[in-house]
């Protein structure tokens, strides 16, 4: 497919065309597939830790329900939701550059923005119950060490952990951790992503985009969806599994 | 070769273009960022050979006499990180390949030069954390970085050499994504994929490792060192973690790392076999699938560093008969190359013989490799000497022999500049030699028991000193062979008889265009119309075999 | 407008994930919404249905590796006890 | 028994067929070699360049040769694989009425003990003739048992035990070494391994005996560690589930799984009771992490596995009150000097 295509000159050379492509048509497939390249490293990057979890939760399931069970599954679910909507405007933004209009592609970029600066300070309420629950593992916190209170049969408060048979603390603090450190990676690539937004926004403000070229604003959407993606699967394996056992079992 | 006009040398290369260290510094140019890895590559080479030969000196004697356990410790650990992460992993790929594929292909440049230069900058980033670390005190761990030692017992800079590592991870993925991308989406018209030199397929497989092992291995690292931080326990038994999971996740990286190192180094050698020869590669599409294939087998063996390691026996038999697969497509190339050179024009150029110093390494490297690959031999030889010896076959053998192979061949093209031939052939004998009584040594050593990463011996086994003595008498051979290299090489870019543009008349691309290359690479976009190693005899009269002309294709 | 019926639609599966748990299967049914939504930001979202076979293949690639990491490392944690003890 | 060749010296049952695979292997890989630098060589020579514009004819692939040379390796490693699986798992199969000693790794030292009760420090004495199975452990990084002339190595790896075993089938002393990086003093983490006739094993053996067995000193800690006041007096159950006779066989656990009951559960069900509960029994007792050093478990250990009758070789446990006040057990100067050099 590419063959020949360089030789096919084009009309007038784009402002944007970079001196090393030969037309507009090879620099953005050039640049989509950078993008889907870098998400394969991305998928494997992550993947490492999902190896990591479903190991320990094949080795310690009931320590891995308990802890489960202790997180907030409304902040979670709304934060899915939050997510997705983003990924849809995200994706109406493109759509709204490749036809040209420049209004619906800012308001669509802002609302994008708006709903991942959400999703971070959702995130953000969520650690800071872990953190009053002592859930932070190790010595992360130097001051405020893992050291969660644990409920007795028949106690029902929220903020104490509720081990089922088989669990240990010491076991929940791996799944802690395991949380942290992928949540925690999760919204480092949030926060890229609204960096990247910003510099999108700016890019249509001055009307940078056209139907002709559109690529950034479409290579930084895949980035935006696959963030959405890894967070779809980490709400059920993080939030969801075991849910039916909560206070039996 | 007659549809090429080798065009006048122009006014301006890629060299003489700009000046001054910010034009170096802020370049965009794939030629000359290639330039910044070899200068940084070498350097980094350099210290990892003091690393060695400081090795090789204390071994001479049984007993601790030059160092001390902790210093010696530190000394194998370091030149293990500086010569795996930064030379061996970049060493082919980020000079000769970021020089090379573009005009290999017909293109102007990498598909993002801005993140090619990015990823010299992230290289050089790791690389000098790595040195703050080596210089504040040292690392202990082994290159290995095995847990539970790394992350609560050593005292050592753990945590500074893994940022290192990991930044430098990056440096690789991004130089891998380009050349994927590169590769796919920059040919020139009628460059298809069977006429690309072995040089690109061979790169294109080494990308698709560094994209999809690179990652994990940066997590694993990460957690290292987030472990020694926090001490949380996912690597720690006492916590309820596996440091056997570490081990998992380190060598589905550091596996496939080995082919990394020594896939480009297949190409060059393709090449040099090829080129030398005046023959087109026998069977191209078989070695050019052949490197896909290792890339790919290459992912499915990582367990086989575990024979002894509490693994399962089960997935030890497993990883077992898989290590035995990935021998195959090694061998079909090794045949092949063999059979590259029937009938042949072979010319005893220095690149040549460091091409044909590759195959007979490589195949004695490959077939050691059997030993480790066989169980039950594994679980003797594993972590000795006789695995020391077997990596260095394949690493050093084979990469640094093909790398320097390379690195003379298109040094005209590079520099502008011919190196001197006979201190070429001189010292490609003297490494070779070199080499040789180094490594032989150690598969008898490792036989006989000598564990790796021992700091003395018993003092008792007299023919195992013997043995170290032969070991460090070939590497101080060695050490001599590199070091006129080096020497001549830098004289040459200064003194050397001016290259003209084509000077081993060959019909690649890359030589199609003046020496050194305009910032562009060609003049005009090149319109390919003929297979790789296509050579074309018109313009001389006496053709000792009978030519058959290809058609040219459609471009 | 696919992509908002789309977008109900996934909606509509995370709130079926979290009150809906039929026994041991449960896993099972939330991993595989899970790879149903993913799949459709992928193929809708991220153009993929209309993109060219590269990006097929790039994508088969990634879920290929990831697969082999899978499998082989718990080959390993799976048969860790199947030798008899004496 | 010195061999001129550069290899170690073979004293175990499996050495001599590990040797001998290794030869195979060997001998394929110098005729490989040998043929491939061979056809190299005479091709260099034979198609040498004689004129600098001569152009050889190109060549096509031959896809018969290439599938000839991509089979015959392939059938040639399949029987390496084969053969070295099979030793594999001879070398890794537990070994039947096995003399047990157990090894704990520490940064740099390896402690002995044998189920008589004998400690040793860096040296272990083996009767020859025996099979002699190692069950090993850590106290704190990853260590490796390597003893080359018997052609063994295992990882000891924290948190579990992995296990080894040899027949030596010569008198004499072995090196044996750590062979996983373990910090500063690795190279110094080695030892000896005495194999001595059965009589004179059984003359050390009394020499050095006084010790308290591993399973005797693991009765101790059942008692003083308050294991009694649930498991019974003699182990025969109360609130926990009995002991007795539990090694080696099937347990089934409250989620209606079953697991063989191995050194490496009893270990865990000490450590992290509520893991795997026996079916029956509440999650009533506490964990054993950090109150117990990895030497003690491996008594307790020692202590249930006597408890199961089909231990033959405790019965040879020796409770001599001899006064022998040594803690590392000297090996007689004999032996020492017997070494093998290589």
């Amino acid at each position: 497919m590419p063959e020949g295509l360089a030789a096919t000159h084009e009309h007038a050379s784009h402002p944007a065309l970079r001196h090393h492509f030969e037309n507009m048509e090879q620099q953005r497939e050039a640049g989509t597939l950078g993008m889907w390249v870098f998400l394969v490293t991305e998928i494997m990057f992550f993947g490492g830790m999902f190896l990591a979890y479903t190991l320990f939760r094949y080795e310690y399931p009931a320590a891995f329900v308990s802890a489960s069970n202790h997180l907030d599954i409304k902040l979670g679910a709304l934060n899915t939701g939050v997510l997705i909507v983003s990924s849809f405007t995200m994706a109406m933004a493109v759509y709204s550059t490749q036809i040209g209009r420049q209004k619906a592609t800012i308001i669509c970029l802002i609302l994008t923005m708006i709903l991942g600066a959400t999703f971070l300070g959702v995130k953000a309420i969520e650690y800071h119950d872990k953190y009053n629950d002592q859930l932070i593992p190790g010595q992360l916190i130097p001051w405020r060490p893992f050291n969660p209170e644990v409920a007795k049969p028949g106690d029902t408060d929220p903020h104490k952990l509720h081990l089922i048979e088989g669990a240990t603390t010491q076991n929940v603090q791996l799944f802690y951790w395991i949380y942290f450190a992928m949540t925690g990676m999760h919204a480092l690539h949030m926060i890229i992503g609204l960096g990247i937004m910003t510099v999108i926004l700016i890019m249509a403000w001055r009307g940078k985009f056209s139907p002709e070229y559109h690529a950034p604003v479409e290579i930084s959407g895949l980035y935006w969806h696959f963030v959405d993606i890894i967070w779809i699967f980490l709400f059920p394996l993080l939030y969801l599994l075991g849910r039916h056992l909560e206070h039996g079992g | 070769m007659e549809e090429f006009v080798i065009p006048k040398q122009p006014g301006s290369n890629y060299l003489n273009a700009e000046y001054g260290l910010k034009s170096w510094l802020l370049t965009k140019d794939h030629k000359r960022i290639a330039l910044l890895y070899l200068g940084a590559i070498t350097f980094f080479f350099f210290i990892g050979s003091l690393y060695a030969m400081m090795i090789r000196l204390e071994l001479l004697t049984p007993q601790g006499d030059l160092m001390q356990s902790s210093t010696y410790n530190k000394t194998f650990t370091q030149h293990g990180i500086v010569m795996v992460f930064f030379f061996l992993i970049p060493a082919i790929p980020a000079t000769l390949g970021n020089f090379l594929i573009p005009m290999m292909i017909g293109a102007k440049d990498l598909a993002f030069p801005r993140i090619n230069l990015l990823s010299w900058y992230i290289y050089m980033a790791g690389g000098i954390i790595t040195i703050y670390a080596l210089l504040a005190g040292g690392v202990d761990t082994g290159w290995t970085f095995y847990v539970p030692y790394s992350t609560t017992f050593s005292n050592s800079y753990v945590i500074a050499t893994g940022v290192g590592i990991f930044i430098n991870g990056f440096s690789s993925i991004l130089t891998g994504l380009n050349f994927i991308v590169t590769i796919h989406t920059m040919r020139a018209p009628g460059m298809t994929w069977f006429r690309m030199p072995l040089f690109v397929w061979s790169h294109y497989a080494t990308s698709l490792i560094m994209i999809l092992g690179t990652p994990v291995v940066a997590i694993t690292i990460l957690l290292v060192a987030l472990e020694r931080l926090a001490h949380i326990g996912i690597f720690d038994p006492a916590a309820g973690g596996d440091p056997v999971l570490f081990q998992h996740l380190f060598w589905f990286y550091s596996h496939p790392a080995v082919y990394i190192m020594v896939l480009p180094a297949m190409g060059v050698v393709s090449e040099l076999i090829a080129n030398f020869s005046r023959k087109n590669i026998f069977g191209y599409k078989f070695v050019a699938f052949s490197s896909l294939a290792i890339a790919v087998l290459g992912f499915l063996v990582w367990g086989h560093h575990l024979f002894v390691a509490s693994q399962s026996v089960y997935a030890g038999m497993i990883f077992s008969f898989l290590s035995f697969t990935v021998a195959i497509p090694s061998a079909v190339k090794v045949f092949n190359w063999t059979a590259t050179l029937h009938k042949a024009s072979i010319s005893y150029d220095t690149p040549m013989l460091y091409g044909l110093g590759f195959i007979g390494l490589f195949t004695i490297g490959g077939l050691t490799g059997m030993f480790l690959a066989t169980l039950a031999v594994d679980v003797h030889v594993s972590d000795t000497y006789f695995v020391v010896a077997h990596f260095h076959y394949i690493m050093v053998g084979g990469t640094l022999l093909a790398y320097l192979g390379g690195l003379h061949y298109w040094w005209p093209k590079i520099s502008g500049r011919m190196y001197p031939e006979g201190w070429g052939r001189f010292s490609a004998l003297v490494v070779f030699v070199g080499f040789n009584l180094t490594f032989a040594p150690q598969f008898l050593l490792g036989y006989m028991g000598m564990p790796r990463r021992y700091h003395t011996y018993p003092v008792e086994l007299v023919s195992w000193q013997v043995l170290h003595v032969l070991s460090t008498a070939g590497a101080s051979i060695l050490g001599v062979g590199l070091m006129i290299p080096l020497i001549y090489l830098v004289w040459s870019m200064r003194y050397g008889r001016i290259a003209e543009a084509n000077p081993w008349h060959l019909p690649g691309l890359e030589w199609q265009t003046p020496s050194p290359p305009p910032t562009e690479n060609f003049l005009t976009t090149p319109i390919v119309t003929h297979e790789a190693y296509e050579f074309a005899p018109p313009e001389h009269k006496e053709v000792v075999g009978k030519f058959e002309r290809q058609q040219p294709a459609e471009s | 407008m696919i992509f908002l019926a789309l977008m109900l639609g996934t909606g509509l599966t995370v709130l079926a994930a979290f009150y809906d748990f039929p026994g041991p299967l449960n896993a099972v049914v939330a991993l595989t919404i899970a790879c149903l939504k993913a799949t459709l930001v992928v193929l809708y979202f991220m153009h993929v249905r209309y993109s060219g076979r590269l990006i097929w293949l790039v994508i088969i690639a990634a879920i290929f590796w990831l697969a082999i990491m899978f499998a082989i490392t718990f080959s390993d944690y799976w048969t860790r006890n199947w030798l008899p003890i004496s | 028994m010195q061999s001129w060749l550069p290899i170690p010296e073979s004293a175990s049952t499996l050495s001599g067929e590990v040797d001998a695979l290794y030869y195979y292997i060997w001998g394929v890989t110098v005729f490989f070699t040998l043929l491939i630098s061979a056809v190299v060589i005479f091709f260099v020579i034979r198609y040498r360049r004689r004129n600098p514009f001569e152009i050889p004819r190109p060549i096509e692939g031959s896809t018969k040769l290439e599938t000839l040379w991509s089979v015959i390796p392939l059938l040639i490693v399949i029987t390496f694989f084969a053969w070295g699986a099979k030793l594999y798992f001879a070398q890794y199969r537990p070994a039947q009425n096995a003399i047990e000693v157990y090894v704990v790794g520490k940064q740099w030292m390896w402690k002995f003990q044998h189920a008589t009760g004998q400690r040793e420090i860096n040296e272990l004495h083996v009767p020859v003739n025996r099979k002699v199975k190692l069950i090993m452990t850590t106290e704190d990084v990853i260590h490796d048992v390597f003893v080359p002339a018997f052609r063994i190595k295992a990882d000891v790896v924290p948190g579990k035990y992995t296990t080894e075993w040899f027949e030596a089938t010569k008198p004499g002393t072995y090196n044996f070494f750590c062979a996983e990086y373990c910090g500063m003093n690795h190279s110094g983490m080695r030892g000896y391994v005495v194999v001595m006739e059965p009589t004179e094993y059984e003359n050390w053996l009394s020499g050095n005996a006084g010790q308290t067995s591993p399973a005797a000193a693991g009765r101790n800690l059942y008692e003083s560690l308050g294991c009694v006041s649930c498991h019974g007096a003699n182990a025969e159950g109360g609130r926990g589930p009995a002991l007795l006779g539990v090694y080696g066989s099937k347990v089934v656990l409250n989620n209606n799984a079953s697991v063989t009951a191995d050194e490496g559960y009893l270990r865990e069900s000490v450590l992290n009771p509520q893991a795997k509960l026996v079916t029956g029994f509440g999650p009533i007792m506490p964990s054993f992490q950090g109150q117990i050093s990895e030497e003690q478990l491996l008594q307790v250990v020692a202590y249930i596995k006597s408890l199961s009758t089909s231990k033959p070789e405790q019965a040879t446990a020796k409770p001599a009150p001899s006064a022998t006040p040594s803690a590392g057990a000297k090996p007689s100067p004999t032996a020492k000097t017997s070494s093998s050099p290589k």
